[in-house]
């Protein structure tokens, strides 16, 4: 089974990276741009038939190492 | 010899170089990347450091600077370029070296000296040094890993474009003397026509005995000749 | 908004403070004005608990230009040069936020740093865990020494020495200090000070954001099971952003446009522009609705309190303002005027023209409360362990299981993760004693240290606090420094308990006599209080940053062994004092007792005799004796160097234990070139000083005569297999 | 309108992060977990009317500057 994670910064932190990326693109002319931020992308396959249980497989790896709760929000979706 | 270093937001080793190109006699010019000509030179260094942060990939934003134009069109017209450290990771996101950068393999910063071996001394870069010479220099960098396709690699190994790889004090060349992981130990490669080198290691911080070690010093003198 | 008490509550004020608070005002606070006495009043802004102490300690000597008061110290290094340095905590941040809290943490005492008009020339840190097998201690270790790495190299300024230590004490209450140091002609150093009327307030840097409101009040408060809920006060560092702003700060101080300058640490808007009216007895009036922003319908109570990283305010010479708009936007950062110097003496805040808030500046700084609150002395532990009732074990096993113990292993998994090297004046990296720093272009070089002994504090803190200066300056004499000045980051846990509150006043004791004693004054610093959890409080760690000077570059000196038989020359007297030692501790877990005493005149004499012996090109290595003793100095100097040693029978023995592993202060070890050997022992005796032979250098062994031998590269491999296995 | 980017590193690129987390998790115990990639996640803003319209900026920012080609590829969804 497989599941995709998108990681991103939680509203009101800081996101330095989506702020130079967002500058560049403004740079090379894509003035229509609103707003860009950047996160992290994990594709992860396991091991499991059951979907629920696969899920909550998923969301502990979230808790334990992908996601830094403090300053981030994680999804996860199945693919 | 007329050199320029290009500064970009986020450089961090241009007064470094620019000390050890004045050192060996080079007149220096620093260039702000928004300067859209680049005064006539004969060498054209990208430094190290963090350029945009390393935001993104490391060299991804300098790589789309204006300055950058004119790097290229220098570099083919067969100016001298060098990019070391961050300046490697730039000259490969504009395509000027082939290959890419990846995460060092530990998933760390590494700061160390490691001993790289010259595996072509016929460059303009390298003529200085011996053959198989065993240099001690300074590598500090998250992303030094450098990796590229079979037939890149095999087009490497065929036009002698390695000019140096990570080794031991002895000068084997092995995974334990690998220190980010790079493919085939690879420290440094040229292009083609041999006129451009990219480079991790830091060989403008070995010119002063004092400080650490002169194993950089023949990469500038060899420049010169 | 009414102020309820749990209004009070949340912004950490107690009712006589309130109390006082309206006095001041002649009327009840708004919210956004009780905001602002929150964010000042509280103990890291206002140092309430510590002042009465702190004006103890000796600040002055002609090498100091600026000693505390201002956003680092500034000392004489000769010429025209000055060095400005400071050390600070960022402790609970990084506890909660490993990675970000200690990266906002170099970023914050960088900023002290460059705001003085001083390029950074090196980081130092000085960072304590909880016991390796804590649950939480990998991950905070890997985070924090990753945030060090990670702002320090990427702003391109070397990280070059440090401590690292464990202990479970900082279980729940880890320790992140960050030291910069810096570079500034003499004559161009930059103050807070605003001077002159209707000028204009500048605000240059990142944009303000919701980060870190409250970030000071949460510097102050202690640790509990709800401080999950404290969470989103974390702040992400941007060391980019950092660097241009050095860079144009420095572009900018090139010619004499700024007035005053201070960077946004702590409290953000509010505390730099209060500090920089307060010292000029003048008012200050910032219009809100300027304030660049990066976040919508941001309040004036957020404005104020945001602790938004990578901000300057500045006032600015009449005239100067497109020029250094001009010099701001070359590194794309925001510049705008938010408001003027005024003669008012308030703090006036407005938002679109209507006024929000409006404080007399003396009621935020200098009528800020000041505590003296109760405190108890500590008598000397009086109990001694009596070795013989102790399990009796090698003396080889005893070595080694201190030298493969997480404080004592090789700390190259941290250092390589630094970049020492950037600026290519680094002579001497990690590793020895003290580090060693050129100054560019020029024919000197300083020399930096951290040190901190917490256990020696715990259990007496006079005598601990004397023992880290003397061992500070140790460190600088170690490698051939003269020291000048120190700066000082006072962990300790609540200062409401009598107990905490004894060791702060008795630990500054200690510093204050060493440093009067040795010449070698106090010029910055920072207090931390509130280290702890549920009243449980860390052992009493201050941290001392010391600075020392190379006057003429010959080669350096360090720790490592250099030749073959050259003579070993222990300097300073071996009593043999093992309570509170490395030994007892590492081997059999016990841990009370006295810390060593300190006799300063003998400090002194050492000291200066050691450095003139250097001086005169005497000494191969040099190395001080601290924690693990005598024993574990020696290995110390052969490991990672080519040469071994062996040391003779010792004569007037009378435990081999206490000889070899007695944390006796005031010791050095030489190591001098075998046809030196009578001339410098000569020049020892003329000044008086004790010294024994002890041994000489040989290839490839450590061996103590008749007890054992060992080769160089095991004893290094057990000293650098700690942090790969953990 | 807005768009989510993800950019993943080729198949035949070696992945020295995707494996380091792999292996973190396994030792945390995620035993079922097959395998693991890491990429970026970006969420843009922009200001366009027409679907096919923004999704040709999106597409020109991918190829000028959120992923390097050579060794990643990279996905646009709308959200
Ligand atoms: N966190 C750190 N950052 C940089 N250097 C460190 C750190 N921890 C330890 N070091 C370095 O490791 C060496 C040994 O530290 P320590 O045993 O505390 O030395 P000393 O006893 O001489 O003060 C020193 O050179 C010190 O600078
Ligand atoms: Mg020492």
């Amino acid at each position: 089974m497989k599941f995709s994670v998108t990681v991103t910064l939680k509203k009101d932190v800081l996101d330095p990276q989506g702020k130079v990326v967002q500058n560049t693109l403004l740079n090379l002319g894509m003035d229509n741009l609103k707003s860009i931020r950047q996160g992290k992308f994990f594709e992860i396959e396991i091991d499991e038939k059951d979907e629920e249980v696969a899920k909550k497989r998923i969301n502990e790896m979230c808790q334990k190492l992908l996601a830094n709760l403090i300053i981030e929000d994680y999804k996860i979706n199945k693919l | 010899m007329k050199s320029s270093v290009i500064v970009f937001p986020g450089s961090n080793c241009d007064r470094d170089i620019a000390v050890a190109l004045e050192k060996m006699q080079f007149k220096n010019q620093m260039v702000w990347h928004k300067e859209t000509t680049l005064p006539k030179s004969d060498l054209i260094v990208i430094p190290g450091g963090f350029s945009y942060g390393d935001y993104l990939r490391s060299g991804a934003i300098a790589g789309k600077s204006l300055i950058i134009e004119e790097v290229i069109k220098a570099a083919n017209s067969g100016c001298f370029i060098l990019g070391i450290c961050n300046g490697f990771q730039i000259l490969t996101e504009t395509g000027l070296l082939k290959g890419t950068l990846l995460r060092n393999k530990n998933l760390k910063f590494i700061n160390r000296d490691v001993n790289i071996k010259v595996i072509n001394n016929s460059s303009k870069f390298t003529s200085k040094y011996k053959l198989g010479q065993v240099l001690k220099i300074n590598i500090a960098h998250n992303e030094g890993n450098y990796f590229t396709d079979d037939k890149h690699l095999k087009e490497l190994k065929r036009e002698n474009l390695i000019a140096f790889k990570y080794c031991d004090e002895k000068g084997k060349i092995s995974e334990d003397s690998n220190p980010n992981g790079a493919i085939e130990n690879i420290a440094g490669i040229l292009n083609a026509k041999k006129n451009i080198l990219g480079m991790m290691p830091h060989p403008e911080r070995m010119i002063d005995k004092l400080v650490s070690n002169t194993d950089g010093l023949n990469l500038f003198s060899s420049l010169l000749n | 908004m009414k102020i309820t008490n749990k209004i009070l509550e949340k912004h950490g004020i107690k009712n006589e403070e309130y109390e006082s608070i309206q006095k001041l005002l002649k009327r009840e606070p708004n919210f956004l004005e009780l905001g602002i006495f929150s964010a000042m009043w509280n103990e890291h802004c206002s140092y309430k608990s510590s002042r009465v102490h702190l004006k103890k300690l000796p600040t002055k000597g002609k090498q100091v230009i600026q000693g505390p008061g201002e956003n680092a110290g500034v000392i004489d290094i000769g010429d025209e040069d000055a060095i400005v340095f400071k050390i600070e905590s960022h402790n609970h941040p990084s506890y909660i936020e490993p990675y970000q809290g200690a990266a906002t943490g170099v970023g914050g005492i960088l900023r002290d740093v460059f705001t003085m008009g001083a390029r950074p020339i090196a980081l130092l840190n000085s960072i304590h865990f909880g016991s390796p097998d804590h649950p939480k201690t990998k991950s905070l270790l890997n985070g924090v020494v990753s945030g060090i790495g990670g702002y320090g190299n990427c702003i391109g300024i070397p990280t070059v020495a440090g401590e690292t230590k464990f202990n479970d004490t900082y279980n729940e209450n880890i320790l992140v200090n960050a030291m910069a140091v810096g570079h500034a002609k003499k004559n161009k150093i930059f103050y807070s000070k605003a001077k002159g009327i209707n000028k204009s307030v500048v605000y240059v840097g990142s944009k303000t954001g919701r980060d870190g409101i409250h970030g000071a009040s949460m510097a102050s408060a202690e640790f509990d099971e709800n401080s999950e809920e404290k969470k989103p006060t974390v702040q992400v560092g941007d060391p980019f952003t950092e660097k241009l702003l050095l860079e144009a700060c420095l572009e900018l101080m090139k010619d004499d446009s700024i007035i005053a300058i201070q960077d946004m640490g702590a409290a953000g808007l509010t505390s730099s522009s209060v500090e920089m009216a307060s010292k000029g007895s003048l008012g200050i009036e910032l219009q809100l609705e300027k304030v660049p922003c990066r976040e919508e319908n941001m309040t004036p109570y957020e404005m104020m309190l945001s602790e938004s990283q990578e901000r300057m305010l500045i006032i600015l010479e009449d005239g100067k303002e497109e020029n250094a708009k001009k010099i701001f936007k070359k590194w794309d950062l925001d510049f705008v005027i938010i408001g003027k110097t005024t003669n008012t003496k308030n703090l006036t805040l407005k938002f679109n023209n209507k006024i929000e808030g409006e404080i007399p500046i003396e009621a935020l700084a200098s009528k800020a409360p000041v505590y003296k609150r109760k405190w108890v002395k500590k008598s000397l532990p009086k109990k001694t362990v009596d070795l013989k009732k102790l399990k009796k074990i090698k003396l080889e096993d005893a070595l080694i299981k201190i030298l493969s113990s997480p404080n004592h292993s090789n700390k190259s998994w941290i250092t390589d993760q630094y970049d020492q090297m950037v600026m290519c004046d680094t002579i001497q990296r990690s590793g020895s004693d003290a580090a060693i720093i050129k100054i560019h272009n020029k024919e000197k070089a300083i020399a930096v240290s951290v040190d901190s002994s917490a256990n020696y504090c715990k259990s007496h803190p006079s005598s601990g606090g004397k023992q880290i200066v003397c061992e500070n300056w140790r460190n600088l004499i170690s490698v051939g420094a003269k020291p000048l000045a120190i700066t000082n980051c006072l962990n300790f846990g609540n200062p409401e308990n009598e107990k905490i509150m004894g060791e702060f006043a008795e630990c500054l004791d200690g510093i204050k006599e060493a440093c009067e004693f040795l010449d070698y004054p106090v010029v910055s610093g920072n207090v931390s209080f509130y280290n702890g959890t549920n009243n449980k409080n860390i052992f009493p760690t201050p941290v001392i940053g010391g600075v020392g000077l190379i006057s003429s570059l010959r080669k350096p000196i360090n720790h490592k062994l250099k030749k073959e038989k050259s003579s070993l020359i222990l300097i300073g007297k071996t009593f043999g004092h093992l309570d509170q030692s490395c030994f007892l501790k590492e081997n059999y877990s016990i841990s009370d007792g006295a810390p060593p005493k300190i006799n300063l005149v003998n400090e002194k004499n050492n000291g200066e005799v050691v450095l003139s012996l250097i001086n005169k090109d005497l000494v191969l290595a040099a190395h001080d004796v601290s924690n693990g003793g005598l024993i574990v100095s020696l290995s110390e100097m052969a490991m990672n160097s080519y040469y071994g040693m062996k040391i003779e029978k010792v004569k007037k023995l009378r435990n081999l234990f206490e000889y070899f592993f007695g944390e006796d202060q005031g010791r050095y070890i030489l190591e001098v070139e075998h046809s030196n050997s009578p001339k410098v022992k000569k020049m020892l005796s003329d000044a008086n000083i004790y010294y024994e032979n002890i041994g000489y250098t040989q290839k490839k062994y450590f061996e103590i005569e008749g007890e054992f031998k060992i080769n160089i590269n095991d004893l290094s491999k057990m000293n650098n297999q700690w942090y790969n296995n953990y």
